[in-house]
Protein backbone atom coordinates (compact mmCIF):
# COMPACT_ATOMS: atom_id res chain seq x y z
CA UNK A 1 0.00 0.00 0.00
CA UNK A 2 1.10 3.68 -0.86
CA UNK A 3 0.64 5.99 1.97
CA UNK A 4 0.73 9.74 1.66
CA UNK A 5 0.84 13.19 4.02
CA UNK A 6 -0.29 15.95 3.53
CA UNK A 7 0.21 19.31 5.65
CA UNK A 8 0.78 19.01 9.07
CA UNK A 9 0.93 15.30 9.08
CA UNK A 10 3.51 15.18 6.58
CA UNK A 11 5.30 17.27 9.16
CA UNK A 12 4.55 15.11 12.25
CA UNK A 13 4.81 11.59 10.48
CA UNK A 14 8.41 13.17 9.69
CA UNK A 15 7.99 11.90 5.29
CA UNK A 16 5.83 12.65 2.12
CA UNK A 17 5.17 9.29 1.74
CA UNK A 18 6.11 5.05 2.01
CA UNK A 19 5.36 1.72 1.37
CA UNK A 20 3.85 -0.45 3.70
CA UNK A 21 2.26 -3.73 3.73
CA UNK A 22 -0.48 -4.13 5.80
CA UNK A 23 -0.87 -7.31 8.22
CA UNK A 24 -4.04 -9.10 7.24
CA UNK A 25 -5.89 -8.30 10.58
CA UNK A 26 -6.03 -4.48 8.90
CA UNK A 27 -9.04 -4.24 6.46
CA UNK A 28 -10.89 -1.10 6.83
CA UNK A 29 -9.75 2.83 7.52
CA UNK A 30 -9.93 2.77 10.70
CA UNK A 31 -8.22 -0.33 11.66
CA UNK A 32 -5.15 1.16 9.17
CA UNK A 33 -5.03 4.09 11.93
CA UNK A 34 -4.91 2.44 14.62
CA UNK A 35 -2.15 -0.01 12.86
CA UNK A 36 -0.13 3.09 11.89
CA UNK A 37 -0.35 5.11 15.46
CA UNK A 38 1.19 2.29 17.22
CA UNK A 39 3.94 1.97 14.53
CA UNK A 40 6.22 4.47 16.45
CA UNK A 41 6.05 8.30 18.35
CA UNK A 42 5.81 10.22 15.10
CA UNK A 43 2.72 8.42 14.27
CA UNK A 44 1.48 8.49 17.42
CA UNK A 45 1.64 12.35 17.61
CA UNK A 46 0.16 12.76 13.90
CA UNK A 47 -3.34 10.44 14.81
CA UNK A 48 -3.40 10.99 18.11
CA UNK A 49 -6.86 13.49 17.04
CA UNK A 50 -9.00 11.36 14.65
CA UNK A 51 -11.20 14.04 14.54
CA UNK A 52 -9.01 16.27 12.85
CA UNK A 53 -7.32 13.42 10.28
CA UNK A 54 -8.90 12.86 6.71
CA UNK A 55 -8.16 9.91 4.71
CA UNK A 56 -8.51 9.28 1.01
CA UNK A 57 -8.50 5.85 -0.20
CA UNK A 58 -7.35 5.44 -4.45
CA UNK A 59 -8.14 9.57 -4.37
CA UNK A 60 -11.51 9.45 -2.89
CA UNK A 61 -12.60 10.63 0.47
CA UNK A 62 -13.21 7.74 2.84
CA UNK A 63 -14.97 6.61 6.13
CA UNK A 64 -13.56 4.43 9.15
CA UNK A 65 -15.36 1.66 8.13
CA UNK A 66 -14.71 1.28 4.48
CA UNK A 67 -12.49 -1.00 3.00
CA UNK A 68 -8.54 -1.19 2.21
CA UNK A 69 -5.69 -3.57 1.26
CA UNK A 70 -2.53 -3.53 -0.25
CA UNK A 71 -2.63 -1.72 -3.77
CA UNK A 72 -4.19 1.08 -2.61
CA UNK A 73 -3.42 4.36 -2.83
CA UNK A 74 -4.45 5.82 0.85
CA UNK A 75 -3.61 9.39 1.86
CA UNK A 76 -3.77 11.03 5.04
CA UNK A 77 -4.53 14.77 5.36
CA UNK A 78 -5.86 18.04 7.69
CA UNK A 79 -9.52 19.66 6.43
CA UNK A 80 -9.16 21.19 3.61
CA UNK A 81 -8.47 25.28 3.94
CA UNK A 82 -7.94 25.97 -0.23
CA UNK A 83 -10.02 28.50 -2.02
CA UNK B 1 -15.87 23.92 -18.41
CA UNK B 2 -12.18 23.59 -17.60
CA UNK B 3 -10.13 23.10 -14.40
CA UNK B 4 -6.40 23.99 -14.05
CA UNK B 5 -4.30 24.02 -10.49
CA UNK B 6 -1.07 25.67 -11.24
CA UNK B 7 1.93 27.37 -9.55
CA UNK B 8 1.96 30.30 -12.08
CA UNK B 9 -0.55 33.02 -11.83
CA UNK B 10 -3.09 33.55 -14.24
CA UNK B 11 -5.16 36.90 -16.11
CA UNK B 12 -8.36 36.87 -14.83
CA UNK B 13 -9.10 39.53 -17.91
CA UNK B 14 -7.77 36.96 -20.27
CA UNK B 15 -9.77 33.95 -18.83
CA UNK B 16 -12.86 36.31 -19.21
CA UNK B 17 -12.25 36.85 -22.87
CA UNK B 18 -11.63 33.10 -23.60
CA UNK B 19 -15.06 32.58 -21.84
CA UNK B 20 -17.48 34.79 -23.24
CA UNK B 21 -15.34 34.52 -26.83
CA UNK B 22 -17.85 33.74 -29.62
CA UNK B 23 -20.63 32.55 -27.41
CA UNK B 24 -23.40 34.85 -27.79
CA UNK B 25 -26.34 32.86 -26.00
CA UNK B 26 -24.04 34.55 -22.56
CA UNK B 27 -26.31 37.26 -20.92
CA UNK B 28 -24.06 36.88 -17.86
CA UNK B 29 -21.13 35.90 -16.60
CA UNK B 30 -20.05 36.22 -12.83
CA UNK B 31 -16.32 35.53 -11.66
CA UNK B 32 -15.08 35.44 -8.36
CA UNK B 33 -11.21 35.97 -7.41
CA UNK B 34 -9.46 35.17 -3.94
CA UNK B 35 -6.66 36.91 -3.14
CA UNK B 36 -3.85 36.41 -0.16
CA UNK B 37 -4.54 39.05 2.25
CA UNK B 38 -2.20 40.56 4.45
CA UNK B 39 -3.96 40.48 7.53
CA UNK B 40 -4.50 36.75 8.95
CA UNK B 41 -6.53 36.41 11.98
CA UNK B 42 -4.35 38.36 14.77
CA UNK B 43 -1.41 38.89 12.59
CA UNK B 44 0.33 40.43 9.59
CA UNK B 45 1.48 37.68 6.99
CA UNK B 46 4.56 37.57 5.06
CA UNK B 47 3.82 35.00 2.70
CA UNK B 48 1.27 31.28 2.37
CA UNK B 49 2.26 28.54 1.05
CA UNK B 50 0.03 25.97 -0.52
CA UNK B 51 0.05 22.68 -0.92
CA UNK B 52 -2.40 20.17 -2.47
CA UNK B 53 -2.54 16.71 -3.47
CA UNK B 54 -1.68 16.42 -7.01
CA UNK B 55 -4.24 14.23 -8.81
CA UNK B 56 -6.96 14.24 -6.23
CA UNK B 57 -7.28 17.93 -6.19
CA UNK B 58 -7.92 18.45 -9.93
CA UNK B 59 -10.07 14.89 -9.76
CA UNK B 60 -12.13 17.10 -6.90
CA UNK B 61 -12.51 20.37 -9.02
CA UNK B 62 -13.30 18.14 -12.00
CA UNK B 63 -16.50 16.76 -9.97
CA UNK B 64 -17.54 20.15 -8.32
CA UNK B 65 -17.45 21.93 -11.73
CA UNK B 66 -20.10 18.56 -13.18
CA UNK B 67 -22.04 18.85 -10.29
CA UNK B 68 -22.49 23.12 -10.96
CA UNK B 69 -23.60 21.99 -14.43
CA UNK B 70 -25.99 19.27 -13.46
CA UNK B 71 -27.49 21.97 -11.12
CA UNK B 72 -27.70 25.32 -13.53
CA UNK B 73 -27.36 25.56 -17.15
CA UNK B 74 -24.09 26.69 -17.77
CA UNK B 75 -22.37 27.86 -21.08
CA UNK B 76 -19.37 27.82 -19.42
CA UNK B 77 -17.41 27.69 -16.32
CA UNK B 78 -13.39 27.71 -15.14
CA UNK B 79 -11.75 26.80 -11.75
CA UNK B 80 -8.24 27.48 -11.46
CA UNK B 81 -6.68 27.04 -8.33
CA UNK B 82 -2.81 28.26 -7.71
CA UNK B 83 -0.20 25.88 -5.51
CA UNK B 84 3.02 26.79 -3.49
CA UNK B 85 4.37 30.03 -1.90
CA UNK B 86 2.17 33.07 -2.24
CA UNK B 87 2.84 36.30 -1.00
CA UNK B 88 0.00 39.23 0.42
CA UNK B 89 -1.96 40.54 -2.60
CA UNK B 90 -1.17 37.79 -4.65
CA UNK B 91 -4.01 35.46 -6.85
CA UNK B 92 -5.03 32.12 -5.15
CA UNK B 93 -7.84 31.12 -7.38
CA UNK B 94 -10.69 32.11 -9.65
CA UNK B 95 -14.17 30.87 -10.23
CA UNK B 96 -16.47 31.71 -12.89
CA UNK B 97 -19.74 30.12 -14.41
CA UNK B 98 -21.77 31.81 -17.74
CA UNK B 99 -24.65 31.28 -18.48
CA UNK B 100 -27.86 32.57 -20.17
CA UNK B 101 -29.47 34.77 -17.03
CA UNK B 102 -27.87 36.15 -14.19
CA UNK B 103 -29.48 33.96 -11.80
CA UNK B 104 -27.48 30.60 -12.66
CA UNK B 105 -24.37 32.57 -13.10
CA UNK B 106 -24.30 34.05 -9.64
CA UNK B 107 -25.69 30.77 -7.97
CA UNK B 108 -22.80 28.30 -9.92
CA UNK B 109 -20.02 30.53 -9.25
CA UNK B 110 -21.01 30.86 -5.69
CA UNK B 111 -21.53 27.08 -5.38
CA UNK B 112 -18.42 26.55 -6.80
CA UNK B 113 -16.51 28.63 -4.21
CA UNK B 114 -18.06 27.15 -1.47
CA UNK B 115 -17.67 23.86 -2.76
CA UNK B 116 -14.30 23.95 -3.27
CA UNK B 117 -13.17 25.23 -0.31
CA UNK B 118 -14.48 22.15 1.82
CA UNK B 119 -14.11 19.52 -0.97
CA UNK B 120 -10.71 20.54 -2.89
CA UNK B 121 -7.63 18.93 -1.40
CA UNK B 122 -5.73 22.19 -0.29
CA UNK B 123 -3.61 23.55 2.79
CA UNK B 124 -2.50 26.62 3.50
CA UNK B 125 0.58 27.59 5.54
CA UNK B 126 0.59 30.70 7.05
CA UNK B 127 4.08 32.38 7.60
CA UNK B 128 4.16 36.06 9.48
CA UNK B 129 6.73 38.46 9.75
CA UNK B 130 8.69 36.62 12.58
CA UNK B 131 9.23 33.57 10.13
CA UNK B 132 6.24 32.03 12.33
CA UNK B 133 4.80 29.38 10.03
CA UNK B 134 0.90 28.15 11.20
CA UNK B 135 -0.87 25.43 9.38
CA UNK B 136 -4.82 27.26 8.95
CA UNK B 137 -7.26 25.28 10.37
CA UNK B 138 -10.62 24.32 8.05
CA UNK B 139 -13.31 27.23 9.22
CA UNK B 140 -16.65 25.93 10.07
CA UNK B 141 -17.95 28.74 8.26
CA UNK B 142 -16.90 27.61 5.12
CA UNK B 143 -18.59 24.25 6.26
CA UNK B 144 -21.83 25.65 6.62
CA UNK B 145 -21.72 27.97 3.61
CA UNK B 146 -20.96 24.50 1.85
CA UNK B 147 -23.95 22.83 3.42
CA UNK B 148 -26.44 25.45 2.06
CA UNK B 149 -25.82 23.59 -1.24
CA UNK B 150 -26.79 20.19 0.20
CA UNK C 1 -15.67 53.77 -5.36
CA UNK C 2 -16.64 54.63 -8.99
CA UNK C 3 -19.46 54.53 -11.40
CA UNK C 4 -18.93 54.98 -15.37
CA UNK C 5 -21.78 55.44 -18.28
CA UNK C 6 -20.03 55.37 -21.29
CA UNK C 7 -20.40 54.19 -24.92
CA UNK C 8 -17.27 52.88 -25.21
CA UNK C 9 -16.65 48.77 -24.52
CA UNK C 10 -14.27 48.34 -21.04
CA UNK C 11 -11.95 45.85 -20.91
CA UNK C 12 -12.63 43.07 -17.79
CA UNK C 13 -9.22 42.75 -17.00
CA UNK C 14 -7.97 46.11 -16.44
CA UNK C 15 -10.70 46.76 -14.37
CA UNK C 16 -10.12 43.86 -12.29
CA UNK C 17 -6.37 44.49 -11.77
CA UNK C 18 -7.05 47.90 -11.02
CA UNK C 19 -9.33 47.33 -8.59
CA UNK C 20 -7.22 44.69 -6.42
CA UNK C 21 -3.99 46.77 -7.03
CA UNK C 22 -2.27 47.93 -3.93
CA UNK C 23 -4.74 46.23 -1.46
CA UNK C 24 -3.36 43.46 0.27
CA UNK C 25 -6.87 43.79 2.56
CA UNK C 26 -8.87 42.67 -0.26
CA UNK C 27 -9.74 38.26 0.36
CA UNK C 28 -12.37 38.31 -2.95
CA UNK C 29 -13.80 40.25 -5.39
CA UNK C 30 -16.75 39.43 -7.04
CA UNK C 31 -17.26 40.50 -10.95
CA UNK C 32 -20.87 39.96 -12.97
CA UNK C 33 -20.18 41.03 -17.02
CA UNK C 34 -23.53 41.62 -18.72
CA UNK C 35 -23.72 40.83 -22.44
CA UNK C 36 -26.15 40.84 -25.29
CA UNK C 37 -27.39 37.59 -26.07
CA UNK C 38 -28.48 36.85 -29.22
CA UNK C 39 -31.73 35.22 -28.87
CA UNK C 40 -34.54 37.43 -27.05
CA UNK C 41 -37.26 35.35 -25.82
CA UNK C 42 -38.89 34.33 -28.90
CA UNK C 43 -36.28 35.70 -31.62
CA UNK C 44 -32.65 36.31 -32.78
CA UNK C 45 -31.83 39.97 -32.41
CA UNK C 46 -29.34 41.47 -34.72
CA UNK C 47 -28.72 44.22 -32.55
CA UNK C 48 -29.58 46.75 -29.66
CA UNK C 49 -29.68 49.90 -28.84
CA UNK C 50 -29.26 51.49 -24.94
CA UNK C 51 -30.83 54.86 -23.81
CA UNK C 52 -29.98 56.39 -21.03
CA UNK C 53 -30.90 59.86 -18.92
CA UNK C 54 -27.46 61.68 -18.78
CA UNK C 55 -26.93 63.05 -15.14
CA UNK C 56 -30.11 60.78 -13.65
CA UNK C 57 -28.33 57.53 -14.62
CA UNK C 58 -25.04 58.48 -12.73
CA UNK C 59 -26.60 60.07 -10.16
CA UNK C 60 -28.70 56.49 -9.65
CA UNK C 61 -25.87 54.54 -9.79
CA UNK C 62 -24.01 56.83 -7.38
CA UNK C 63 -26.55 56.05 -4.95
CA UNK C 64 -26.94 52.22 -5.24
CA UNK C 65 -23.08 52.11 -4.94
CA UNK C 66 -23.37 54.29 -1.80
CA UNK C 67 -26.11 52.26 -0.66
CA UNK C 68 -23.74 49.10 -1.27
CA UNK C 69 -20.94 50.82 0.53
CA UNK C 70 -23.33 51.05 3.62
CA UNK C 71 -24.62 47.46 3.71
CA UNK C 72 -21.78 45.96 3.15
CA UNK C 73 -17.21 46.07 4.32
CA UNK C 74 -16.33 47.12 1.26
CA UNK C 75 -12.98 48.04 0.03
CA UNK C 76 -13.86 48.68 -3.39
CA UNK C 77 -16.96 48.66 -5.66
CA UNK C 78 -17.24 49.57 -9.57
CA UNK C 79 -20.41 49.73 -12.13
CA UNK C 80 -19.68 50.40 -15.46
CA UNK C 81 -22.54 50.61 -17.88
CA UNK C 82 -22.76 51.17 -21.52
CA UNK C 83 -25.05 52.82 -23.86
CA UNK C 84 -25.68 52.93 -27.83
CA UNK C 85 -25.94 50.24 -30.41
CA UNK C 86 -24.49 47.31 -29.28
CA UNK C 87 -24.68 43.83 -30.84
CA UNK C 88 -24.56 39.93 -29.67
CA UNK C 89 -21.63 39.13 -27.85
CA UNK C 90 -21.14 43.03 -26.73
CA UNK C 91 -20.26 43.68 -23.04
CA UNK C 92 -23.13 45.87 -21.75
CA UNK C 93 -22.52 46.44 -17.94
CA UNK C 94 -19.96 45.36 -15.39
CA UNK C 95 -20.44 45.23 -11.65
CA UNK C 96 -17.73 44.64 -9.06
CA UNK C 97 -17.39 44.35 -5.51
CA UNK C 98 -14.26 43.89 -3.55
CA UNK C 99 -13.62 42.61 0.30
CA UNK C 100 -11.92 40.79 2.86
CA UNK C 101 -14.37 38.38 2.76
CA UNK C 102 -16.21 36.47 0.00
CA UNK C 103 -19.32 36.73 1.75
CA UNK C 104 -19.67 40.43 1.27
CA UNK C 105 -17.77 40.14 -1.90
CA UNK C 106 -21.04 37.68 -3.53
CA UNK C 107 -23.61 39.79 -1.76
CA UNK C 108 -22.57 43.35 -2.37
CA UNK C 109 -21.94 42.17 -6.19
CA UNK C 110 -25.48 40.78 -6.41
CA UNK C 111 -27.24 43.53 -4.90
CA UNK C 112 -25.47 46.34 -7.35
CA UNK C 113 -27.07 43.92 -10.21
CA UNK C 114 -30.20 43.64 -9.23
CA UNK C 115 -31.10 46.99 -7.82
CA UNK C 116 -29.19 48.76 -11.15
CA UNK C 117 -31.66 46.93 -13.13
CA UNK C 118 -35.25 48.35 -11.42
CA UNK C 119 -33.46 51.43 -10.76
CA UNK C 120 -31.22 52.93 -13.32
CA UNK C 121 -32.66 55.07 -15.94
CA UNK C 122 -31.77 52.67 -19.47
CA UNK C 123 -33.93 51.28 -21.70
CA UNK C 124 -33.36 48.56 -24.39
CA UNK C 125 -34.56 48.87 -28.04
CA UNK C 126 -34.11 45.79 -29.83
CA UNK C 127 -33.93 44.96 -33.48
CA UNK C 128 -34.16 41.80 -34.88
CA UNK C 129 -33.21 40.13 -38.44
CA UNK C 130 -36.21 41.94 -40.07
CA UNK C 131 -35.52 45.25 -38.59
CA UNK C 132 -38.16 45.20 -36.32
CA UNK C 133 -37.20 47.21 -33.72
CA UNK C 134 -39.30 46.68 -30.02
CA UNK C 135 -38.51 48.28 -26.54
CA UNK C 136 -38.02 46.04 -24.11
CA UNK C 137 -40.28 45.75 -21.60
CA UNK C 138 -39.59 45.94 -17.98
CA UNK C 139 -39.70 42.25 -16.13
CA UNK C 140 -41.28 40.90 -12.94
CA UNK C 141 -38.46 38.92 -11.81
CA UNK C 142 -36.25 41.87 -11.66
CA UNK C 143 -38.41 43.77 -9.13
CA UNK C 144 -38.98 40.61 -7.17
CA UNK C 145 -34.68 40.27 -7.39
CA UNK C 146 -34.75 43.97 -6.38
CA UNK C 147 -37.49 43.35 -3.70
CA UNK C 148 -35.43 40.91 -1.73
CA UNK C 149 -32.38 43.57 -0.49
CA UNK C 150 -35.47 45.97 1.01
CA UNK D 1 -40.84 73.68 -16.81
CA UNK D 2 -37.86 71.37 -18.94
CA UNK D 3 -39.61 68.19 -19.69
CA UNK D 4 -37.87 65.17 -21.16
CA UNK D 5 -38.86 62.21 -22.96
CA UNK D 6 -37.01 58.62 -23.18
CA UNK D 7 -37.76 55.66 -24.94
CA UNK D 8 -40.96 54.56 -26.43
CA UNK D 9 -42.54 57.45 -24.42
CA UNK D 10 -39.66 60.05 -26.52
CA UNK D 11 -41.33 58.15 -29.97
CA UNK D 12 -45.10 58.31 -28.96
CA UNK D 13 -45.06 62.27 -28.20
CA UNK D 14 -42.59 62.19 -31.27
CA UNK D 15 -39.55 64.91 -29.35
CA UNK D 16 -37.37 64.16 -26.97
CA UNK D 17 -37.45 67.32 -24.94
CA UNK D 18 -38.96 70.97 -24.59
CA UNK D 19 -40.23 74.09 -22.33
CA UNK D 20 -43.90 74.51 -21.26
CA UNK D 21 -45.17 76.71 -18.61
CA UNK D 22 -47.61 75.05 -16.10
CA UNK D 23 -51.11 76.63 -15.82
CA UNK D 24 -51.62 78.03 -12.23
CA UNK D 25 -53.55 74.41 -11.84
CA UNK D 26 -51.24 71.90 -11.68
CA UNK D 27 -49.22 71.74 -9.11
CA UNK D 28 -48.09 67.85 -8.74
CA UNK D 29 -47.14 64.68 -10.96
CA UNK D 30 -50.85 63.60 -11.36
CA UNK D 31 -52.17 67.18 -12.41
CA UNK D 32 -48.79 67.47 -14.97
CA UNK D 33 -49.55 63.95 -16.69
CA UNK D 34 -53.55 64.93 -16.87
CA UNK D 35 -52.76 68.08 -18.33
CA UNK D 36 -49.86 66.75 -20.93
CA UNK D 37 -52.56 64.50 -22.37
CA UNK D 38 -54.75 66.88 -23.52
CA UNK D 39 -52.27 68.84 -25.10
CA UNK D 40 -52.75 66.58 -28.25
CA UNK D 41 -53.44 63.09 -29.89
CA UNK D 42 -49.29 62.09 -29.34
CA UNK D 43 -49.54 63.20 -25.57
CA UNK D 44 -52.78 61.52 -25.26
CA UNK D 45 -51.65 57.77 -26.90
CA UNK D 46 -48.19 58.65 -24.67
CA UNK D 47 -49.99 58.55 -21.59
CA UNK D 48 -52.80 56.37 -22.24
CA UNK D 49 -51.40 53.65 -19.85
CA UNK D 50 -50.38 55.31 -16.68
CA UNK D 51 -48.79 52.42 -15.23
CA UNK D 52 -46.33 52.44 -18.01
CA UNK D 53 -45.35 55.69 -16.86
CA UNK D 54 -42.60 56.67 -14.51
CA UNK D 55 -41.73 60.42 -13.60
CA UNK D 56 -38.66 61.66 -12.08
CA UNK D 57 -38.37 64.89 -10.96
CA UNK D 58 -35.48 66.90 -10.98
CA UNK D 59 -33.64 63.42 -11.89
CA UNK D 60 -35.93 61.93 -8.90
CA UNK D 61 -38.29 59.33 -9.26
CA UNK D 62 -41.50 61.29 -8.33
CA UNK D 63 -44.96 59.73 -7.22
CA UNK D 64 -48.43 61.07 -8.58
CA UNK D 65 -48.89 63.41 -5.43
CA UNK D 66 -45.08 65.24 -5.20
CA UNK D 67 -45.06 68.93 -6.56
CA UNK D 68 -44.05 70.48 -9.54
CA UNK D 69 -43.61 73.79 -10.58
CA UNK D 70 -42.26 75.93 -13.47
CA UNK D 71 -38.08 75.73 -13.30
CA UNK D 72 -37.97 71.89 -12.34
CA UNK D 73 -36.90 69.19 -14.88
CA UNK D 74 -39.75 66.76 -15.42
CA UNK D 75 -38.54 63.42 -16.99
CA UNK D 76 -41.13 60.81 -18.77
CA UNK D 77 -40.39 57.32 -19.08
CA UNK D 78 -41.25 53.48 -19.08
CA UNK D 79 -39.79 51.23 -16.54
CA UNK D 80 -36.21 50.56 -16.82
CA UNK D 81 -34.75 47.66 -18.49
CA UNK D 82 -31.15 48.24 -18.33
CA UNK D 83 -28.21 45.81 -17.19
Amino acid sequence: MRLLYFAWLKQKVGHAEEEVTLPEAVTNVEQLLAWLAQRGDNYAAALSDPKSVRVAVNQEYARPADPVQNGDEVALFPPVTGG
Amino acid sequence: MAVRVQREDFDPGQEIAALTANNKTIGGLTVFVGLVREMAKTRALSAMTLEHYPGMTERMLERIEAEARERWPLEESLIIHRYGRLEPGDRIVLVAAASAHRDAAFEACRFLIDWLKTKAPFWKLEEDSQGDATWVEARESDEEAADRWQ
